[in-house]
């Protein structure tokens, strides 16, 4: 069960936070809702580098050579963690721009010019 | 381990349903946090304490900090309906 | 000295775009224009110098020095073929005509307009030239996060909620893109696009990789905008600022379709389940984009949204191209994409000069007002001709390629969709030229009335915006001869690299070779499309002489359809992200029906 | 689409995708014990060819240091965008001199907070710090150092007065930091191939194994990913707060 357990949360978080996003009724909660989708790519990358039995990837108190789970993919997570972080910001200026020109944050309460 | 590793995962699940089902924006900062919280662990147990500060840094931190900051700057709005 | 060239496409403008941040407050307002013409310019110059040696034999270049040695490969790489330095080339060349044409457009953000647009070019040529799967997906996330940012730029609600679905839509894309890469680094455990191809032809068949094709491949279709996932494109090109809309339409949309076709050529070539997918699914997709498009774009007023739904039209077409088992079809859309870039980026500036001038786009409330600019006109009536489907210039070449290669008793659905479609969009754009610039076209009663929201870009003079487009459609026009030659040359080495030459450190100018091409079509068929064109044009603007009734049942025949399909564009990100996945659910099934 | 509609569709798509998801779960390959050949061969060769013991480090600033380049500037583009969008209706003038006292981000603060913040925000930075410095050889480095020592910044605008905490945050020594580290990092990618080498080719010396210093050029493009982040996320804070002026304040 455990060999199939990463990937089923992986996709238990896909799925939940793309539920929050086609139901959501607040930009903000939106926001929050795809960062539940993003942690879903960190689960995967991580769990697609991990080895039973194996140390962090970081040679100091043990020797080079000791077994050590994969660093390729904790770099690829490293990297999303920045984008995800940054895209949340960026949303949140345009809700919070958006909130001054509207009065609402409600995506089903704003029509974009026909 | 298998168990612990197990259990995190169900963790993780948990609280990225948190966030979803908490419709409130100011409870969803609290449920953001816990996100950050639990994915921290999770990569702690999964050998990358690299990615788990990272994830420490700004899950826990800065992420929720925007959060608080965009909704107060939405109420701080005269036209709020908050 | 080849060496010294390849980092400078993204290293020039990345350190552009670093100094015009550090020095945000100091620069005069004209200096962060020209210091963004000049690095365009120079970007161009380096991938054209690149290009005659890419030529010779693909250039493989290992950032940091770490060459693949005993076949693996532990850095990223760029692998420049004639085809990538070709595309780089002409999103440079893009730019900088872009960069001439907004010369003054956004004074009051200071150089911040310019250090994303940079970021935005640096972005796709890194998308483009890139060897390595994961690079492909930073460069594309640089791209996708300075288009957002610039979506928004005038901060009118209507630009803010369309950048907020453009963001969430293709976020989530690229959510998919990551996990799909993360499937491929389990089943290959590499990253660089030979090893991968290696390990694709290895497990031929395999589902966690067919999968990961399908979410990868579906970030990508996001971007370009392919139907069922094409609603956030309308709503961010019409507000976007017109020289944002000119990169969108003209290079952003296209060169995702341009990785789609690179990954499926080059890195799950022969995969059983993924040619399935392309050849059928894909296919009809992309049929279905460029009569959607098609239609959306004939019956819309406000410009920029007609020319972006003729651009998910055009976007349709060049995925048929793609998905065709002939390789001609590559080959025709690699030469679409450039004539459509050039006609449709001269098309937008159009639109932004009446923006500037006038403003305002909407076709009946500008009517017969454009007079004075007429050299405007005829450069917009060219663009309808050439997007039409006139048989000249480069777009002309690259819709015979593609119609030639779709002309097989099982693809003649296919054909007959994509001619329908660019004829309606000819129509639509040769429609507008008439009303705005020759007054034709009187509408009666309460149609006259703008129902959109009124918006003007800052006034700027004429013929520095004007020339840029006059060049750009001239060289869609004239081009059309040499540009197949190149792309006929690079199509052998895109459609067959050399996978095991990358992997040794060495790539080598492969088979060279595309195969014989298709017959050509019938010289009289590109004409029927054209024909079509012309008389959708005709039909709407000399409505004052038709019986009234005549014109009034032909609208109430199309109505039923033209609800639905505006119901269905209704600007709830919901329902957008609904359709997505409804998208990915097909393709699911398809897959596992087979 | 109506709510029951969206909704219908959403759950027939789940429900075919989740099919194909249990598929896919189960020809993935084994949990934990299947062939990683990309991260042995870095764990194998990386640390004796660049004489560090974080191999996250190694992968991010020099195996794969293109990556990271991308993503520095994927940062930029999001900060720029995000303060251009926050300060449009303001303008810059602005947001480069503090707003006036009255308003009720300037609320008294206690004894007691400013206190703690006098105490903890120096710890905040100096910790900080010690994560960018030691990125080659524990966890942390640029990135994760840049975070905190931004976020740490806001702690002195919560405990200290407005008026100091702008005097700090200004946003063209930010926007200098911001796109500063970004240049350092370019440069860091051009100066090698000044010796023919690569870009981005580590040919500094190494330094010893575990080492403060080791790594080469690997330090410079950590400085430099650390001020950019830093710059990056003290920008991005700085124009959210400015956001949360009460309207009268602008008169």
């Amino acid at each position: 069960m455990i060999a199939l357990l990463p990937w089923l949360v992986a996709a238990w978080l896909l799925g939940i936070g793309l539920y929050g996003i086609v139901t959501s009724r607040n930009y903000i909660h939106l926001i929050g809702c795809l960062n539940v989708v993003q942690s879903a790519t960190y689960v995967i990358l991580l769990c697609v580098g991990y080895r039973w039995n194996a140390g962090p990837p970081i040679f100091d108190p043990h020797p080079p050579g000791t077994p050590a789970v994969d660093p390729v993919v904790q770099a690829l997570v490293l990297t999303d963690i920045v984008i995800g972080a940054t895209v949340a910001a960026l949303l949140l200026a345009l809700a919070v721009q958006l909130h001054k020109r509207k009065g609402t944050l409600d995506p089903e309460a704003l029509r974009p010019m026909r | 381990m298998t168990i612990l590793l197990a259990l995190l995962l169900l963790l993780t699940a948990a609280a990225g349903a948190g966030i979803v089902l908490s419709r409130d924006p100011r409870r969803q900062i609290l449920a953001i946090a816990g996100n950050g919280l639990a994915l921290t662990l999770l990569f702690s147990a999964l050998q990358a304490p690299d990615v788990a500060f990272s994830e420490l840094a700004v899950g826990t931190a800065a992420l929720p900090l925007l959060f608080l900051v965009a909704l107060v700057s939405v109420r701080t709005d005269r036209k709020s309906d908050l | 000295m080849t060496d010294l060239l390849v980092p400078l496409p993204i290293a020039l403008p990345l350190a552009a775009a670093a100094i015009l941040l550090i020095f945000a407050h100091v620069w005069s307002a004209r200096a962060p224009d020209a210091i963004a013409i000049f690095v365009s310019l120079a970007t161009a110059a380096v991938c054209g110098l690149l290009l005659p040696r890419a030529a010779q034999a693909p250039i493989a270049y290992w950032f940091g020095g770490w060459q693949p040695h005993h076949g693996l490969t532990l850095g990223i790489g760029f692998v420049i073929d004639q085809a990538n330095a070709l595309i780089a080339l002409f999103i440079a060349l893009l730019f900088s005509a872009t960069f001439v044409f907004a010369r003054g457009y956004m004074p009051e953000i200071g150089s911040h307009f310019q250090v994303l647009m940079l970021l935005m070019m640096t972005g796709m040529i890194g998308f483009c030239l890139t060897h390595d799967l994961f690079n492909m997906f930073v460069w594309f996330e640089v791209m996708s996060v300075a288009a957002f940012a610039l979506t928004a730029l005038r901060l009118e609600a209507s630009a803010l909620e369309g950048a907020l679905n453009f963001t969430v839509v293709n976020g989530i894309g690229s959510y998919l893109m990551l996990a799909g890469i993360g499937l491929i680094y389990a089943r290959a455990g590499a990253l660089d696009f030979s090893a991968i191809a290696r390990s694709v032809s290895k497990a031929g068949g395999d589902p966690v990789l067919t999968a990961a094709f399908c979410l990868v491949v579906i970030a990508l279709l996001i971007k370009a905008a392919i139907v069922p996932f094409q609603f956030w494109l309308s709503d961010a090109h019409a507000v976007a600022p017109s020289p944002v809309s000119v990169i969108f339409s003209g290079a952003m949309v296209s060169v995702a379709l341009y990785g789609a076709a690179k990954l499926y050529r080059q890195v799950f070539a022969g995969d059983p389940p993924v040619d399935f997918t392309m050849h059928h699914l894909m296919l009809g997709m992309g049929a279905a984009s460029a009569v959607i498009g098609g239609l959306m774009c004939l019956w819309q007023r406000h410009l920029k949204r007609l020319l972006a739904f003729s651009t998910i039209a055009h976007i349709g077409i060049m995925l048929v191209g793609i998905s065709l088992p002939s390789a001609a079809g590559t080959m025709g859309m690699m030469v679409y994409l450039f004539g459509h870039g050039l006609v449709k980026a001269s098309a937008f500036m159009i639109a932004g000069i009446l923006l500037a001038t006038y403003g305002g786009v909407d076709e009946i409330g500008l009517r017969g007002l454009a007079r004075p600019i007429w050299p405007a006109g005829i450069v917009l009536a060219l663009a309808g001709l050439l997007l039409g489907g006139a048989p000249i210039g480069i777009m002309g070449e690259g819709a015979s390629l593609i119609g030639s290669a779709a002309s097989k008793p099982g693809d003649l659905w296919a054909f007959a969709a994509i001619t329908f479609a660019s004829a309606l969009t000819g129509g639509a754009v040769l429609r507008a030229a008439g009303r705005i610039f020759l007054g034709l076209g009187r509408v009666p009663g309460d149609e006259a009335l703008a129902p959109t929201e009124p918006e003007a870009e800052r006034h700027r003079p004429f013929w520095p915006m004007f020339a840029p487009c006059a060049v750009l459609v001239a060289a869609a026009l004239a081009g059309g001869g040499s540009v197949v030659r190149l792309v006929q040359h690079a199509a052998g080495s895109f459609v067959h690299p050399d996978a095991a030459g990358v992997l040794r450190g060495a790539a080598s100018l492969a088979r060279g070779d595309i195969g014989p091409l298709p017959p050509d079509l019938h010289p009289l068929v590109p004409w029927c499309g054209f024909a079509l064109a012309i008389g959708l044009a005709a039909w709407d603007l000399s409505r004052q002489y038709l019986p009234h009734r005549l014109h009034e049942s032909a609208r109430m025949l199309a109505v039923p359809l033209r609800l639905t399909l505006d119901a269905a564009h209704n600007g709830i990100i919901g329902d957008y992200v609904t359709w997505m996945i409804a998208g990915l659910a097909v393709m699911a099934a398809v897959l596992a029906l087979t | 689409m109506n709510r029951i509609a969206r909704l219908t569709l959403f759950a027939v798509s789940m429900l075919v995708l989740t099919a194909a998801t249990i598929v896919v779960a189960t020809h993935m390959p084994t949990f934990g014990s299947h062939p990683l050949p990309y991260g042995d061969a870095v764990n194998s060769l990386v640390p004796p060819a660049r004489h560090i013991s974080n191999m996250v480090s190694a992968v991010n600033f020099d195996v794969r240091g293109l990556d990271t380049l991308g993503e520095e500037f994927m940062l930029v583009c999001a900060v720029t965008g995000t303060v251009v969008l926050l300060r449009g209706t303001r303008g810059e003038q602005l947001t480069s001199r503090p707003a006036g006292m009255h308003g009720r981000l300037n609320a008294p603060r206690s004894d007691a907070q400013v206190l703690t913040g006098r105490l903890l925000g120096p710890l905040i930075l100096l910790f900080g710090l010690y994560v960018v410095v030691h990125a080659t050889v524990t966890p942390g480095g640029g990135f994760q150092g840049g975070v905190i020592i931004g976020s740490g910044l806001l702690l002195l605008y919560l405990c200290e007065e407005y008026r100091t905490w702008r005097w700090f945050m200004r946003s063209r020594w930010l926007n200098a930091c911001e796109g500063g580290g970004a240049l350092v990092f370019v440069l860091a990618g051009l100066a090698p191939m000044c010796q023919g080498a690569h870009f981005l080719q580590n040919v500094m010396p190494l330094g010893e194994f575990r080492d403060l210093l080791s790594g080469g050029l690997m330090q410079i493009v950590n400085a430099g990913v650390a001020c950019a982040v830093l710059g990056g996320f003290a920008l991005v804070f700085l124009e959210f707060l400015e956001e949360t002026r009460e309207p009268r304040d602008e008169a």
